[in-house]
This record gives C-alpha cells, structure tokens and sequence, in this order.
C-alpha cells in the first residue's frame, strides 16, 4: 500500500473527514460524547458534524461515559452504528464494566444473532504536555479483553481507512488515536482514502535487514526517526507498523523477524504487562531458531504518566530505541 | 466603571441570575404518592375487568409453578442456578402483559419469568442458567435483551434502544426491570438521567423486594421510597403495591403508553418479597425471620387475586382446579425437555467471539479439535479394550 | 389451605405489605425552595455582620485577580493550563470559609481558589496545573484533598473520609464540590447514595455554572433543579444563588453544623456562572454568546457585593483600593514565584509508585540515570568545544 | 518456608482467619463489601466478622462497587485500613475508574504523603460451575497498571500470610482469590501462620530438572499434578509459585530457567494480553542462552469465560501442560 500524494491533512482532519463520509454514505451512523456536537469535540475531530447532520446523528450526551457507552450498546441492540468518543483515554475507564462485560460479550452471548457494530474512539498516549489523566496509554487492558477488535492508526491515511473499516465493521472496535499525532499533516489521496490494507494487516514502513522495530500508532514516527539514524551505526533496521493490535498479524511480524534475525518492541505504554510482553513472547515462540538475541522491549516506564515537565523522560525516543537495538548482542 | 459609579447609597437592587439557571419545572406531578397504589382488596377492584382478572391468575400462578419447577431442577442438577421470583410474579406479569409485539424487555437474572409470560419457551429462557450456551434465544426475533447480570447495565441499553427506536420513527417502547439494590449502581443513575434528557420512551421498573441478596433496603438507601429517586431525574415517579397484580398491571399500562405517546420515561417502584432464598445457593434463613416471610404469605400475588375472584364470584373450584392444571401441564413439559441433556458442541467456544475468527482463535480451535479427537480415540481404544494412553 | 377455604363471597379484605416497605420518611423537608435563596439585594441583607461582608468582599476581590494571574500565566507559558473561576469567587471563598481547621475540603481541578481562601499557597495549589509534581502539598497537613481531575470520583473519598472520622470520634466535615456536569457521572449517584446511608457528615455543594465544557445544562439533566437530586437520596436539598456569597456562605454554614451535629448530609446547588472559557484551551465563543456572558456579569460575585457594602456606606474608594492593592500584591508575589523554574529531579519519577521500589522499577531507575548522565557528560563535552556522539 | 503440619482448614477459612487477626491486632482495619455482614459473604469468608467487631467494623454496603472502592479510599486518607471484598471478579470492574486513577496513583500523586493502605479481595478465576461473568480472571487488567500490588495465594498457608502482609502493607493490595481453592484443605501452623515469604518472592513448590513450570494462583495444583504426572514420561519438572504478579520475583524464576533451560508459563487467564506473554518475555530477555527451547505458555482460550458446560475444555488441565511440556524442543 502506498499513499498517493495529493492533498496534505493533518490527522485530526481526515479522522473528521471518515467520520463524515462515514455518516454520509451510512444514515445508521450516529456520534456521540462529550462536547462533540457544537464544540466539535475538545480536538475538533467532530468539527462540523451536528451542523451537517443534525443534534440526533451527532449528539453531545450527558456527562458519563458508562452512559454513553451503554445507550450506545442499546443504539447498536437496534440497529444503528454509533461511534462514541471518549473525551481522553483515562475517562473511558468508568465504562470499563459495559465495555469488557457487554461490548466485547454481546455477539458471544448471543451465539452471533446480536452483533454490535459500534466504535469507541479514545484519544490515547502522552507527548502534548498534558495534565494528570490526559495522558494514559490503556491499550492493555483492551487486548486482554476478547470480542474486541483494538485499532491504531500512526500515518493520516491509515486515519482516514482504518476509521472507515472500523465503523464498517460489523463488531465493536476500540479506536486509539495517537493524541500527539492529531496534528501531524501528510499528504493522503481523497479520491481513494480507502485504499489501506484492511484491520488485522500489519505493514512494512521501512525494509531493512539488520532488526525488526515493531510498533504502532505514536510510536511509529519515532522508530521510522530511529531506522534513519541507525543507518550512522551501520544498522538497515525494518519497521512494522502492526496498525491494529487485534486481530494481530502474526504472519507478518514474524516473517519480518525471520528474515532480520533480531527485533525490539517499541511501544509508549508502560512495559510491565503492557502490549510488548505479548508480542515479544509471540514473536520468540514463532521465530525462536531465527533470533540472535532475545526480543528487547522499549517501553514507558512502569510508573503513572508523569507531569509534563518530566514526560520526555519517559517516553521513548529515538536515543532509547537504538540503545535497545545496540543491546541485539551483534558481536555473537 | 465601578459600583460607585453605578449608584448611590441606599439598598442594593435586586439583580439575579438570566432564566436559564432557574428550576424549570415544577416538581409536584414527578412525585410519587405517599401510598403505593393498589387496587385488589379496595372498592377500586370491583371495576376491574374479570377477563383481565382471569388473564392475570392463570398467569401469576403459572409463574409460581414455573418459579417452583426451576428450584426443583437445581436440586436434580439441571440448573446451574436458579434466582427465583417466587412472591414477585404479580410484577414478572404485569412487566410481560404491560409490552405490545414491538416493545422490548429488558430482564435482569430474575427476570426470566417475566420472559415466559411474554411467550419465550421457558427451555430458551433458562439457556444461560442451565449453564449451556448463552441466552438460548435470539433477543431480536423476541424483542426480549439478554439477561442481565452485573447490575443495573442493563438499564443505559433499554435507554439507548428506546431512543434509537424513536429516532427512526418506530413507536417502540422498553421496559427494564431493575432490583432494589440495582438502585444503588451508578448505571441506574446515568441511565434514568439519559433517558429523561432524551424524553426517550422507556419505562423502569424497580422490583423492590427488601433485599440486595442479604442485605436489606434500609442498608440500600435512605430515601423516602425508591420512586422518590424519579423528581432528580425530571420524571414521574410511581408507587405500587407489587403484588396487587391488577395495580402493577394499570401502573404499568400507563406508564407504556406516556412513552408510546412521546411522554418520556417513568420510574416506577414495586413494593414486594421474594418469597424464596435469593437463589437456591443462598440461605435465607441468615438475614431474615420467618416472621417476616409469613407475613408476606399473607400478602401472596396468587392469593391477592384469588381472593378477589372468589369474592366476586368470577371463579369456583373446578375454575381454580382448571388454572393448576395448565400450570402442571407446563411444569410437566419443561421438566421433561429440561432434563434431556442439551446438545454440546465445544468447538462453538470460538465461533462468535468475532464475526470472522482471528489466525489466534484458529490456531486455537485447531489445538481443541486435536485434543478432542485424541480424546475421541482413547475413548474408543479404551472402549476395545486395548490400552489407552495419554492423548 | 386455599383460599376457597380462607374466606366466603363478598370483597376481598385488604391486605397490605409489611411496614419495612412503606415509605419512611415525608419528603416534604428535603426538597429545596422553588428559588433560589438570596441575601444581597433583599431586605435580608441589612442584617448581614459588616465584618463579614467585608472579609467575604476581601477574599472575591482577591480571589478575582488570583484568576486573572492565573490565566495570565498560562500565556507566558507558566501554566500547562488553567481551569477559571472567574465569575464562580462567591462559591470558592464560601466553600473555604465554611470550613473549620480541622475539616476537609474536597476539590476538583476548578477549585483552587478555594484551596487558596483557605490558606493553601497559591503555588502549591497550582502544582499540578504547572505540569509539576502532582498536588504540590501535603492533602493531611491542610485538610485539602488533591485537585481531582476525574469527574465526580472524589466525592466518595469525600464521603469516606468523613464516615472515618465519624467512626473514630472526631467532629470532621468534608465539603466536596464538583460541577453541574459531573452530577451525572454513576460516582455523584454512588457518593451521595453512600453519604445517605451512613449519615455521613459531608457537604456536597454543586457549582451550576450552566456548562459543562460546551454542554448546556439542558442537555445535562431534565429535572426541576439539581437539588432536587437531593430527595431520591433522603437528603435536603439547597438551591442558593451561587454568586450571592452571603447567601452561600450561610447555606454552606448552616449544612456544616447540621453534618457536625450529626445531622447527615446536604445536597447544596449554586447557581453561577464561569465568564472565562473552561479553560485557556477553551474557545467559548463556539457555545455561548455575548449577551448571555454580559448578562451574568451584571451579577458579578464581586459587584453584587460592592454594591451592599457601598449601598450600607460600610466601604468608600479609599477601602475599595486597599481591598483592590491587597489583591495586587497577592498576584504579584504569586507572578513572581511563578516565574521561577521549579527544580524538577526526573528521578523522582521513580520515588513514589510504591512505598518500596520493586526490582523493575531499581533497573528502571539505573537506565534512567545512566542516560541523564550520559547527557550530561555529552553537554559538557559540547561545552568543552570537544564532539559529542550519542550516549 | 514449610508449614508446620497442624490444624487442616479450607483457603476460605484461612482468609477469614486471617481478617479476624488483622482486625483484632489493628482496629484501624475495616472489612466493607456486597454482604460480608449478616451473610459473611456468598464464600462465608467474613462469616463472624460482623458478630464479633460490629456493624462498624465489618460493614454491608449499599450496592455499588465505585462506591465501595471510592469510600474505601477516603477512609484510607483518614487512617484507617479498609479491606474490600468485591462479590465477584466481573463486578470490580465498576471500580476500574477509581482502581486505576485514584488508588494505584495516590502516592504517587501526593509525592508519598498519602499512600493508600488499603486491600481489595477478588475472588477470581473459574472451574466452579458459575454463570456469566462469575469466571473472570481479570490479573491482566492489574498487572499492567502501576502502583498496584497483585497478590494471589496459592496454598492455605499463604492464604493467611499472605492477606496478613497485605492488609498491613501501606500501599494499595489487588488480592486475587483463586475461587476453585476456597474449599481446598491443608494443614498449616495457626501458631506461626504468618511464617510464609514475604509478598514479592516466588517459591519453588516443587524442585526439578528437566524444565520449569511457571505458575500461580488456581494453577498450582494443575502444575504440580503435571510435575507428578510428568515423571512418567521421563521429565522432572520443577514448579514456581509466583504468589504476586506484582512486584515480580525476577531473580527466583530467572533462576530456575537458568537451571532447567526450558520453561512453560501456565495460567487460567486468556493468554493473548494476559500475563503470560509479560512472563515469558521477561524469561527469555534473562535467559535467553540458557533456552533450549522458546518460553511456552498454557493458558485459557482468548474467548469471553465459557458456561459450566464447556469451562473443562477451556482451564488449561494436566493434559494441556505435558503437551507443552512435550512441545519444548527434547530432541535438539
Ligand atoms: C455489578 C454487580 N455487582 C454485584 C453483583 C452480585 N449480585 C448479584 S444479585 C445481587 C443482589 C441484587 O439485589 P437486587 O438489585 O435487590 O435484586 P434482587 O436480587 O433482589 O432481585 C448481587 C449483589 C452483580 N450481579 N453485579
Ligand atoms: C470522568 C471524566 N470525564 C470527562 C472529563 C473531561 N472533562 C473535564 S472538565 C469537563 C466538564 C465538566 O463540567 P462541570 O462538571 O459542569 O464542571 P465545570 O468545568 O463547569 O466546573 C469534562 C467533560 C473528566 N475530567 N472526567
Ligand atoms: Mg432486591
Ligand atoms: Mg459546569
């Protein structure tokens, strides 16, 4: 898959333009949140939906994120495909309960006669200076949670498609959108925004042959910055941009591995039980006899996300990565 | 320009605040009577049409035996768990009768009578608590949601379906039923509170019968009454006598068709006891008296309506005779279907996780089929009588 | 025996349930007044101790220009955000007065104000808005819990607290605020379910300032008024004209001894307004208009109170200016400290997540180090003219 | 450690045990929860507590489980010790907004002024015959959000001990209650029945050669039957008892990896996300020369909990560890 060029858009802008088009071609396709009708949404994603469409497809609800995922799971019972936004990634957690109990449940529970089309949208991660909960990464604790299917987007394009796909999706996805990314501009093809490979495909940004970098949404920007600095240190590093964390793209990833020999895990969550043990294990029980070195994990720190000030300290940059990727025991 | 500037000595004038921040509504019709409502044992009843007097017999006792007959499976290990309405059926009627064919129900794990009464097999109703696969029937050809059984969750999907109906035009209304303790859970909350800013045509109904498992209502709130919970919400509140089935039934009925007829939703409070233990786990006998069960004996749905029958002459004992026998017909039947061993298949623990399974659910099912087939086979080998192996 | 056997024709005596189920209590006094109560601009407010007016007229001055410091600094890049109240002072400096030594103040990240009237530095209390370490003060040393971010979810530590220190003997009050918004999140429902029950001393004052974020309080909730919440918890409940501080400050004091002398819980409703946006991030100029904002401000907190003490000749310019150069000076030592750059020690990310750093967090905390030190030795040799590669 | 072979109890009677001592030692300890009053809970194990320290002490709450967990937290802030009961794991998850943000963070976010010293009990896991949403194990969810200790008792002793050390540390305690194990028996010394390791150390349950069985919680005796039953195949399998997900022993488990050269992790929770992947992966970043084979893991289906009909094809058994076990590379 490749973008074509033309009309550059930030990725706010064209998670916005899905989302229109999305309720445009769609009449079952209602928003709903938190300030998303007249203030559209506290990024602007929404901008201009209420206007276009009315208060009843986009809707600014009540305060209370149980409520607006539960009336949503009520919506979709019915036959509409909402799309709900949660307003920052840490309040989502008081729907946690109708997220893991029923989104995630329903079709199961009903031997697949009650399937719920509906999309949560949860702006995620840190990098913008954020306050105390502005600023989690909580992908974790939606990959342990079967029924859901949990997609990320790291590039404007794969904004615009994957949001697409998502809502198109006949069961529940949890949307992240890499919050630092919001505003990151490229140029993307509206005449066929829908030509990204499809959830559940991981893609190759970069081949390389000396590693493996797997990572996805905000992180991907920074190991595609790594693979380029690498090269003053004599490493032609891959990166994979895994795109939706479930269903996860085994066959990919792993081939990848197979082919460098080595790979490091790079993700903003806090490492302890975060996504990277997941892949590492999956990746070694698949590739165990091509690696060289274990799989190494850049991560967050295992601690809740700091203040702004200190938050470069945690995140991991392109420094920390190709530390890691110095670790991948080249002398052996 | 300062104060000073303003105006001179003397009394400040008055100023307040624009109009939108002011009550907007007048609270007096949201609140619920001080005494619940009830028609049977009141002059009242004798306006009560016999046909629907009859109807609701022949249903409330149809219920106590199917409450009766769902215990007794759990004893021959055919239920996994049975929480029984015995006491509540007046409500798990009323809630059944109250829907037309469009309306939806929304039952929480008590509630499965409430399913029956609106025509569900009671097989199909029992599905989930016989431990089989979930729901057993498909909520959209019945209009009835799953059970529910984390509390008050149910309440926000009624709502959200209730408004979803109404957007496209359907004159669709939901009742949820919810328990005393559900009351508590922020849930309830966030879903009245959604459904009255929506105006969405959807009906609650709190079956309170005293207790959240062992713990009794005074521990639950201090409200005055549960309906009183409505005037926070900006919707009318309703008090009845939960096992007076006839005042469950009227209360309902017009609760139904305010929503229907675009009057938004309405919080309604069921005064009742379930006469049993909280399931047949439980043991009831830990937090409360005999006493105050046979006080409640006195005050049975199914006595309630026998009573005014038979006052009014509309029933005699062949009358009565026939209804327990349509009850023992149905007991009979889903005895019999209930202790056939349901069909299993264990592949089917992957087949709806997703629409489409993942290449992780594939491997998965692979690793299933392969330990079940060699479980097949050393069943077989064993069965030749040649030495089995581990699989 | 059946009731054919019980009872002869006639109509059905009436039974009726157990008492435990009626309900318990008038909810007559717990509902509040159709308007909101006023001192300033009434009769009333001829009664009000000067001394009083003035220390309130003192703190709403004061902590008017604290809000426009505060905003100020969010241009200069001093805060990572700012949360006004401007336009909310009454309510804050009530909150903070109504408060003994020994109570507790819950606040959400509008409330520092509050904090600050109560005699928090306005430094510490803006930690965390700094985007510095987190609260910036001890919460046990002033009795003020951290600025709550999650909507609604400190009020029921607020409620905890109080039920603990009701448990062990101590005469605390907890006074929690939260927002118009944040009354419909399930924690406000649970908090105030909770307060209830256990007759807990706590205070819970709504500041209704008609928005949250962009919402308007008709899309937040379709009852009467939110103090009429109250009633469904078995609470009074309080409306007040949240920019009146006379008439917030007795309401506030008046619910403060009632929880202290074991009275329980009150609901309390303000009805203000924030002329600034939600936040510097904010552009309000997308949900409200003009004239709503001006007509707030001719009900200003800081106006409503000028004028009664101008109108009762208890204030002349020269007062107006100490009160005014007071204010000034507050700010401008807080510019000033605010100016300086906090010490941060990035280690410090490592000091607190646990009592005892586990094994993971020891590595965590070496690589860490070992990269600062790494920078710094590569600044150094920067300075020194000599090549720095990577670390 | 060894338990002195005395007076035979279940795990749920140890548990009880271990609150009425906690309570007796300390009257800032305070039991609160869904029916630990009149009813001593629907697994009895607060049976007795209200009797002996009153209504005060050993409180029925209304029902809702952020208000149990939120009220909890403020009576931590005042002093006192609250110990929570949630009913069943599926129903914490009410409480997730108040775990995540308030109680895992409070220290932190107080710079240590006010830590949380307070205790929520879970009982969690399957093979009890329960219906929806009474199987869950949600350690997953835990694991990965810091400043949270996940403790889980294996054996009656720790059981005691180990609630004991968790009601009295002062940072915040998820305790896992493995619910198949509450009617286990064993002997253990009500003399010295806080004489377990202390929280954050693994045990070896069983010493072996050939590899090591990595485990907690509801699959210890599923390990440590395989470790019996493997020795007729041929293996000597050695088995560690994590204890606590959180903080996590390293240092034991590395080294028996270290020793054996092979391992399999194996619990009850869905494997993909669940904490299996965290464990593997850390083994093999420790040990990686050490591996003959990759880190396996026998864990449950990444499927919503099955009913009671079909839970015995889910829980990770006997058979399913020895075929990992023989998967694990013998001939190379
Ligand atoms: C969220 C949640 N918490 C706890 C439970 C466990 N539980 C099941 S029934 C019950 C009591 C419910 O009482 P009530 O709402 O009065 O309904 P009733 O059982 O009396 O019909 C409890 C605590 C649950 N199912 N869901
Ligand atoms: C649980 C949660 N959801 C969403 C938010 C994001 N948010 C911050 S302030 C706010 C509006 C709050 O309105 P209100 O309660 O009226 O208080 P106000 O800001 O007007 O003082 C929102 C939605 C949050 N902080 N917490
Ligand atoms: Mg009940
Ligand atoms: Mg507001």
């Amino acid at each position: 898959m490749t973008t074509v060029a033309a009309k550059p858009a930030t990725m706010a802008q064209a998670l916005g333009r899905a989302l229109r088009d999305a309720m445009a071609e769609d009449p079952t396709v209602h928003v709903m949140g938190e300030d998303v009708g007249t203030l559209g949404g506290v990024f602007r994603v929404t901008d201009g939906l209420a206007k276009e469409f009315g208060d009843d497809r986009c809707t600014d609800t009540p305060l209370a994120e149980a409520g607006i995922l539960g009336t949503a799971v009520g919506m979709a019972m019915y036959g509409l495909r909402p799309v709900v936004e949660m307003q920052f990634d840490a309040f989502a957690y008081p729907a946690f309960e109708q997220l893991v109990s029923h989104v995630a449940r329903m079709r199961n529970r009903t031997r697949g006669a009650m399937a719920l089309p509906l999309t949560v949208r949860i702006p995620y991660g840190g990098g913008i200076g954020g306050v105390e909960h502005h600023s989690d990464s909580s992908e974790a604790y939606y990959m342990a949670t079967p029924g859901l299917t949990v997609v990320t987007p790291a590039t404007v394009a794969d904004a615009y498609g994957l949001l697409r796909q998502s809502i198109a999706s006949d069961d529940p996805v949890v949307f992240l959108e890499p919050k630092r990314l919001y505003w990151s501009k490229d140029s993307w093809n509206p005449e066929h925004p829908l030509d990204v490979d499809p959830i559940g495909t991981a893609v190759v940004r970069r081949a390389g042959t000396s590693a493996t970098l797997i990572t996805y949404g905000p992180s991907l920007p920074v190991c595609l910055e790594a693979a380029e600095a690498g090269r003053a240190e004599g490493w032609d590093l891959e990166v994979v941009d895994l795109r939706s964390l479930v269903p996860f793209d085994d066959a990919t990833v792993a081939a990848s591995v197979r082919r460098t020999g080595r790979a490091v895990v790079v993700h903003e969550s806090g490492g302890f039980g975060g996504p990277g043990g997941e892949i590492a294990a999956r990746v070694t029980e698949r590739c165990f006899h091509h690696l060289e070195a274990p799989v190494l994990r850049v991560a967050g720190f295992d601690i809740p996300y700091p203040p702004p000030m200190l938050e470069r300290h945690h995140l991991p940059g392109v420094d920390r990565v190709l530390d890691a990727v110095g670790r991948l025991q080249w002398d052996q | 320009m300062t104060v000073m500037e303003q105006q001179g000595a003397g009394h400040a004038a008055r100023t307040a605040p624009p109009p939108a921040w002011q009550p907007s509504t007048d609270p007096a019709p949201l609140l619920p009577d001080a005494e619940p409502y009830r028609v049977l044992g009141t002059p009242a009843a004798a306006h009560t049409d016999p046909a629907l007097l009859r109807r609701l017999h022949a249903e409330v006792v149809r219920g106590r035996r199917y409450n009766t007959q769902a215990t007794a499976l759990t004893k021959q290990g055919r239920l996994a768990v049975y929480p029984s309405s015995t006491g509540q059926e007046a409500c798990q009627v009323a809630a059944a009768l109250a829907l037309g064919e469009r309306d939806w129900l929304f039952p929480s794990y008590r509630d499965t009578l409430a399913a029956v009464a609106r025509g569900l097999d009671p097989v199909e109703a029992l599905t989930l608590l016989r431990g089989d696969w979930h729901t057993g029937y498909d909520p959209r050809e019945h209009r009835i949601a799953p059970l529910c059984t984390p509390l008050a969750t149910q309440l926000p999907h009624a709502v959200g379906l209730a408004h979803a109906a109404r957007l496209k035009g359907d004159d669709v209304v939901a009742l949820a039923l919810v328990g005393d303790g559900g009351t508590s859970e922020g849930d309830f909350h966030e879903a009245l509170n959604f459904a009255a800013v929506w105006s969405a045509p959807v009906v609650f109904l709190v079956q309170n019968n005293g207790f959240a498992i062992s713990v009794p209502l005074a521990k639950q709130t201090a409200a005055p009454t549960l309906a009183h919970k409505a005037v926070g919400y900006g919707m009318p509140g309703r008090l009845v006598d939960g096992n007076d089935a006839v005042a469950v039934h009227e209360v309902l009925g017009e609760a139904v068709t305010r929503a229907r007829e675009g009057g938004g939703p309405t919080l309604i409070e069921a005064l009742t006891y379930r006469l049993d233990a909280h399931t047949n786990a439980d043991d009831a006998t830990r937090y409360r008296t005999d006493d105050e069960v046979e006080a409640w004996r006195a005050h049975d749905p199914v006595l309630l309506l026998e009573r005014e029958l038979t006052a009014r002459g509309l029933i005699d004992e062949a009358g009565l005779k026939a209804v327990r026998d349509d009850a023992e017909a149905r007991a009979a039947d889903l005895r019999e279907r209930m202790n056939q061993d349901p069909e299993l298949e264990p592949m089917d623990l992957f087949a709806d996780v997703y629409a489409e399974r993942t290449s992780q659910l594939r491997e998965q099912a692979a690793q299933l089929r392969a330990e079940l087939d060699a479980e097949a086979e050393a069943e077989a080998q064993a069965a030749d009588g040649a030495e089995g192996g581990r699989a």
